[in-house]
């Protein structure tokens, strides 16, 4: 092993360019984790929810990103759709809240806003059971169109509806444990219906698109990688504006703060905690359009992008965006030199060897207090 | 009818059915085989996550780590392990019976103190964390232990490893292995049982209620943490090294690390059965393989469906257990008294008898 | 041997920029009754916690017989004998009384095998004892959470006492109790003083309890020690009144 | 008396459980039907595979059957098959394989998808003495056990790529390169199947003397092979070995032309089953795919017909492989199948032990190859050939003697 380690630097050092090219790509796709982690701080954060589910959230994203690239609309467009139909899943889930006064005061005009948006993903959903991911049917046969929707209009209110109205609002502010098991219920759910929905075959968004390469081909650049990186900024820099500025953003990081003089000031506690879900849901749908296009994905893959964002969270602490931002950045660049470095067997242990690091580090910290330590 | 007696009738149901069902239903032995994993699986994580409130989601380390460490033994005490793991593999590997039984009480031996020594080292690195990093970081470790076997090539690395074959009948084999998992099951059991009745019982429950307060009363309340931790991994380690010989073929990140599975299992019967009671990780248990079991019959192709939806439940709603619920219904079962109506009345009768 | 059991000398704490105890020295008194006053957020709770390792503290020392324990953590203190009560009650919630005091055991006279040990009836009859003590006894069997406040409190005071202490600190220990049970409190205290012959050291709100309590009072004000003597003479200090009064 | 209802009843539940849950099961096989059993992956990593292989058996029966079933003797039996789903996970494969045998009453089993799944299985066979022909466990760790009841239909993983490195050897000499001078770089799955591919790269790599210069295992939940791209960046090797079941073909391909390589031969494992030429296009374009079976190869059977027919007819009965080609891994199902079908006339009788002996005498030819078992149990008669993806079409390239078309080199 230790004659691997030296073999591969003896290689950066013959090539460092290469070095950059590594730390470049790291900090493209460390920019995806990022936002992937940026929405679980928000819901942890919040609503004290750690959320083993958010890898599936993105992967459900990715299959958004790839019906609508099938159907011909290019996945850049289909950022801001999954973004949208990911965050209409969330909002919408507060539908099915029943026991919430507030969603059965909601408008009328609202309403029909959520339920367009159910048809819509009804639609596609519902195509793309009906069709096994062929869309061979939706040329010829109309019927079956109709058929998808009924069928996705009942499975989306069975499964989504379910994850907030039953679920995730049930385990708000409980101990960590709930959240963590239930939120891994719900991924092994999400996981086997997109498995039998969209089948298990890898899938990915190839754009074919021609590389930018510098200094003799040594750093390459991907342009998918780096719309998904300016992509991934945007959307940053949008939810931290949103957050400083909007009232609802407000709402927001009073409730995280302190939830019960949240509700004592007025602020309605359960809308804030719909809408920070939904928030996260419609990141990790864009996340999920980002990765259709860099990535292969397939059903299962989802733990590794919630591994990932668990890593960064808890490196960076909650609330902290710019630490959300760098830590997510770091992964990226680590994952890559490292795993050049070491070895690329050793790519999953280096990610969660971090986890562990970071824990020990904060523990040595935290160790400075006399009581943490025993003897 | 004493309370003594109705309790050895019940012990004595339970022996019976563990000895007379797999000869009954000779067919399900090794299900039953699995059924006492998952109740010495729920007991052992019963230790931490009931009854001292340390909630790990990195049991399955010593699992693995029992289970890779017997493997080790088994083999290499006969055969050069490296090329008996070599993917080209290196000729035919038998174990005559002499052979095979003596690698395995060796094999068992160690993968019980590898473990304990795992938890001891361990013990100390992960028990300064609190609440949800505590699990976060067992969870890690865990994971990182079956990716790093996983490229340790001596053992096969991902390649996995098989273990010596059984010089024997097939029925021989089965009942054997029926056999040991059972009374291991046993044996845990009664060491908890035990073990819960002494000080140590108190005080890693005192640990559970309030871990601050116990250290101010001067609870040695590391030492406590780690001999606990201990116990587990014991136990698990020999359920490892039983579990990889009844498999007959080891791998390291689905059958002796598998987190998201046997890991995520063990919690799961605890919070079904009740935690923090003795019977309700067996309760548990025993419901949950049922379940599972069933599903994975009639529910093909959608039996994690099923059982994401019966975690869930289980977690949200469910949380108090079998037990739990139990114990709230019907507290006088369970000689817990309540401050209700009537010990008031009772209390107020004392008095007034001063 | 000095005759103080804890002597605390010039210590400072701060949290963050915060001055919560500033140079603050005292003296314990063996087998005697320590008051200790002082407004709210004087830093009397942050003297308690910096005596009994909970927090480590900037600068100064704290002597517990003779022996510097400013660097110690809780458990390594509470085995010296040096315990402290909770100003919010703490307790097992989830065990029986009897339990919460069997467990309750002074544990620096046990080793590593007295971990396993059995319930002895010695044990069980001292626990008995103590919660008659206390007048909890009645209650013995009843899970410690669903008990009043009140009797949470007394459980605590009783549990402290199972340890055989040579110093209880006590973090306000009327606090919440009912007027009438009261004298009740102040009483056992006394008794344990005298009979069980432990040092008490009282942080306490109340003047008429501390007054009748206390031989020896010490009194903070912005983290600083204001004054100290004999109850009556402290209860007549100017500077203490105006702190109470909040003059400055 | 409190305790005392407490224990009976909680000694009642455990016991009507435990009743229960055996109870529930129950099975026999039926009369004038041959039930095989197979532990299928239909979840988890191994899903897609697994559904290739089931896909695979469920239509040779069909299709044996829609011919008249079996005939032993004078009564003719139809085949029908009892399946789990074993999660991709080796913990759960044997499990099923003694449910099975002992509750389904399996006297014959279909293999499961993975070596890792058959090595898990075939110790569970073997103790039961029940005859197992599986299609998709090439592993040659398996053959070194002394299993008796195992035959596996394909041949062992160390084929897979051997000819891409003779190739490579070859082209080298050509152009007056010595092999010495080939540089090698292999990437490959940290799991049984690809190992063992490796391990077979590895010795012929030994024999014509080329030259490894990274060697890589990719982690089992791969993402991302840039780190194993960028050494070959700056090492530039003249042959890249990836294995790693669709995913690791899938994610090399596009790396590859995502970063720009210029290799001149890349030789992988599994191209079809990741439907290289539907989703990447041109780019895949020059790669040598290892395959156990190719449609356009001229073996024939009176069941199935030739592999073009039978090619064909998946395309028209099946409507997911409309559109892509058909992996060899369906393929080498359905030709299991059959040599069940053989196996059972040949040895006139149900007995398991005879069917056995039948099993170890096959000499067969299929759609999908010629069928002779080895003592250990593998198919000695069919070779592995190598086909070069050339304008989207798969052409075999490899052995000389099925070549339809020239190696193109070097690739562009």
């Amino acid at each position: 092993m230790l004659d691997n380690i030296l073999t591969n630097i003896d290689i950066l050092i013959g090539a460092p360019a290469l070095a950059l090219d590594m730390v470049v790509n790291g900090l493209l796709i460390g920019a995806v984790f990022a936002l992937i982690a940026y929405g679980l701080a928000l819901v942890w954060g919040v609503m004290n929810v750690k959320n083993l589910a958010q890898g599936d959230f993105v992967i459900l994203g990715a299959y958004v990103a790839w019906s609508l690239f099938n159907w011909g609309i290019h996945p850049f467009f289909g950022i801001p759709v999954a973004f949208g139909v990911l965050w209409l899943l969330g909002g919408g889930l507060y539908l099915f809240d029943f026991e919430n006064k507030l969603a059965s005061n909601m408008s009328t005009g609202r309403r029909v806003l959520f339920f367009a948006g159910f048809c819509l993903i009804g639609g596609l959903l519902g195509m793309t059971i009906v069709d096994n991911g062929n869309y061979s049917v939706l040329a010829s046969v109309p019927d079956t169109f109709f058929i998808g929707i009924l069928i996705a209009v009942f499975f989306v209110f069975l499964v989504f509806g379910g994850i907030y109205g039953f679920v995730i609002r049930k385990v708000i502010e409980r101990d960590l444990f709930t959240s963590l098991l239930a939120t891994f219920g719900v991924a092994i759910v999400m996981q086997q219906s997109m498995n039998l929905i969209f089948g298990s075959d890898e899938q990915t968004v190839s754009l074919g698109m021609e590389s930018i390469s510098m200094l003799n081909n040594n750093v390459t650049i991907q342009p998918t990688r780096l719309v998904a990186f300016l992509c991934a900024i945007v959307l940053a820099i949008a939810v931290v504006m949103f957050m400083k500025r909007s009232r609802m953003g407000q709402a927001i990081r009073a409730t995280s703060q302190n939830a019960r003089a949240a509700r004592i000031m007025g602020i309605d506690t359960e809308k804030v905690y719909a809408f920070t879900f939904s928030l996260n849901a419609a990141i990790c749908g864009a996340a999920g359009a980002l990765v259709a296009v860099i990535w292969e994905f397939q059903p299962f893959i989802g733990l590794i992008f919630s591994i990932r964002s668990f890593v960064v969270v808890t490196a960076a602490g909650l609330g902290n965006l710019p630490g959300v931002i760098a830590a997510g950045l770091g992964m990226g660049v680590l994952e890559q030199t490292g795993a050049f470095v070491i070895g690329t067997q050793y790519q999953q242990a280096i990610v969660v060897g971090m986890l562990v690091i970071v824990l020990l580090i904060k523990l040595v910290i935290a160790s400075r207090k006399r009581q943490v330590i025993d003897t | 009818m004493n309370t003594g007696f109705a309790k050895s009738v019940l012990y004595v149901c339970v022996l019976a059915l563990g000895i007379f069902l797999p000869i009954i239903f000779p067919a399900y032995i090794g299900q039953m085989t699995l059924l006492w994993l998952m109740v010495i699986f729920a007991l052992t994580w019963d230790i931490l996550g009931g009854q001292m409130g340390y909630n790990s989601l990195g049991n399955i380390f010593f699992f693995g780590v029992g289970m890779y460490a017997a493997a080790m033994i088994q083999v290499s005490m006969y055969y050069d392990l490296a090329e008996y793991t070599s993917p080209a593999g290196g000729g035919i590997y038998e174990f005559s019976f002499s052979q095979y039984f003596t690698g395995m009480t060796v094999g068992f031996t160690v993968a019980a103190l590898v473990s304990v020594v795992f938890a001891i080292i361990l013990g100390r690195l992960v028990f300064g964390l609190r609440g949800p990093y505590f699990a976060i970081g067992t969870l890690a470790i865990a994971t990182v232990a079956g990716e790093l076997v996983s490229t340790w090539e001596l053992v096969g690395g991902g390649g996995g490893l098989s273990l010596p074959n059984f010089p024997g009948e097939p029925s021989g084999s089965r009942t054997l292995f029926y056999s040991m998992m059972f009374l291991l099951a046993i044996a845990t059991f009664s060491f908890l049982k035990w073990l819960y009745s002494t000080r140590f019982g108190l005080a890693i429950n005192a640990i559970r209620d309030d871990e601050e307060k116990a250290e101010g009363m001067g609870i040695r309340t590391l030492q406590h943490k780690t001999v606990a931790w201990s116990i587990s991994a014991f136990f698990l380690g020999i359920a490892g090294a039983i579990f990889g010989n009844f498999n007959n073929f080891i791998e390291p990140l689905e059958v002796a690390f598998p987190t998201t599975t046997f890991g995520i299992f063990m919690v799961l019967m605890v919070l079904l059965g009740g935690k923090g009671t003795l019977w309700g990780p067996v309760i548990g248990a025993v419901l949950f393989h049922i379940i599972k079991e069933l599903t994975w019959t009639y529910l093909l192709g959608w039996q994690w469906v099923a059982l994401g939806v019966l975690i869930v439940i289980t977690v949200v709603y469910f949380q108090q257990g079998i037990m739990g619920w139990l114990m709230e219904k019907y507290p006088h079962w369970f000689g817990i008294r309540v401050e209700g109506a009537k010990q008031r009345l009772s209390d107020m009768m004392d008095e007034a008898a001063k | 041997m000095s005759d103080s059991s804890i002597v605390v000398d010039n210590i400072t704490k701060t949290f963050g920029g915060v001055v919560a105890n500033k140079d603050v020295s005292l003296k314990v008194k063996k087998g005697g009754i320590t008051g200790l006053i002082g407004p709210n957020g004087s830093g009397k709770t942050t003297l308690f916690n910096s005596i009994v390792g909970h927090h480590p503290i900037d600068s100064g020392s704290i002597k517990f017989e003779d022996q510097e324990i400013s660097t110690f953590r809780v458990q390594q203190i509470a085995r010296l004998g040096l315990l402290r009560t909770f100003q919010q009650t703490r307790i097992y919630g989830k065990m029986n009384c009897v339990e919460n005091m069997l467990i309750s055991i002074p544990h620096r006279k046990t080793g590593f095998w007295d971990m396993f040990a059995s319930r002895d009836s010695e044990t069980q009859e001292n626990a008995d004892r103590l919660l008659e003590f206390v007048g909890l006894y009645e209650k013995r069997w009843l899970r410690a959470g669903d008990l009043s406040f009140g009797q949470q409190k007394l459980l605590e005071f009783a549990m402290a006492l199972m340890n055989e202490p040579t110093v209880l600190m006590l973090d306000e220990p009327t606090a919440g109790i009912n007027p009438t049970l009261i004298n009740g409190l102040i009483d056992r205290l006394k008794r344990a003083n005298e009979e069980f012959g432990i040092t008490l050291f009282v942080i306490e709100h109340n003047m008429r309890v501390i007054m009748n309590l206390a031989d020896h009072i010490y009194c903070l004000a912005h983290g600083q020690m204001l004054a100290e003597g004999k109850p009556d003479e402290v209860q007549n200090d100017q500077r203490v009144i105006d702190a109470y009064l909040g003059a400055h | 008396m409190f305790h005392y209802r407490k224990t009976i009843a909680a000694a009642t539940l455990t016991s009507a459980l435990i009743a229960t849950s055996c109870t529930a099961y129950g099975a026999s096989p039926t009369a004038g039907k041959i039930l095989l059993g197979s532990a299928i992956s239909l979840t988890g990593k191994y899903a897609t595979a697994g559904h290739h292989a089931k896909t695979g058996y469920d239509f040779a029966i069909a299709k044996i059957n829609a011919a008249g079933g079996v005939k032993i003797g004078d009564k003719t039996y139809m085949f029908e098959v009892k399946y789990y789903d074993d999660e991709s996970t080796p913990a759960r494969g044997g499990q099923l394989a003694e449910r099975l045998i002992n509750q389904d009453g399996v006297q014959y089993m279909l293999g499961p998808y993975s070596s890792g799944l058959t090595r898990a299985i075939a110790p569970v066979t073997e103790k039961y003495k029940i005859p197992m022909v599986e299609a998709e466990g090439a592993s040659r760790s398996l053959f070194n056990k002394g299993y008796k009841y195992l035959f596996a239909v394909l041949s062992t993983s160390e084929q897979y790529l051997a000819s891409a490195v003779a190739l490579a050897a070859r082209v080298a000499k050509e152009n007056g390169k010595a092999p010495a001078d080939v540089k090698v770089a292999l990437a490959f799955e940290n799991d049984p199947f690809s190992l063992d591919v490796r391990a077979g790269v590895m010795d012929d790599i030994k024999k014509h003397g080329l030259t490894v210069v990274i060697d890589d295992k990719l982690p089992r939940n791969l993402t991302d092979m840039t780190p194993t791209m960028t050494k070959i960046k700056a090492l530039k090797p003249d042959l890249l070995v990836v294995s790693g079941h669709s995913k690791g073909a899938g994610t090399a391909t596009r790396q590859i032309a995502e970063m720009k390589l210029s290799i001149p031969m890349v030789a992988m494992t599994h191209c079809e089953s990741a439907d290289l030429v539907g989703k990447y296009g041109p780019t895949a374009d020059g790669y040598l795919c290892a395959t156990q079976w190719a449609e356009t190869l001229t073996y024939k059977d009176p069941i199935f017909g030739s592999a073009s027919e039978f090619n064909t007819e998946i395309k028209k009965t099946v409507p997911a492989y409309a559109k892509k080609s058909v992996p060899y891994q369906l393929a080498q199902a359905a030709a299991a199948v059959y040599v069940f079908k053989d196996a059972f006339e040949r040895s006139g009788s149900l007995d398991k032990d005879k069917l056995r002996d039948a099993l170890a005498t096959t000499d067969l030819t299929t759609f999908y190859g010629k069928v002779k078992f080895s003592d250990a149990g593998n198919n000695i008669a069919k070779p592995m050939v190598l086909r070069q993806i050339q304008g989207g079409k798969y052409n075999v390239v490899a052995p000389v003697d099925f070549a339809s078309h020239e190696l193109e080199w070097p690739r562009k």
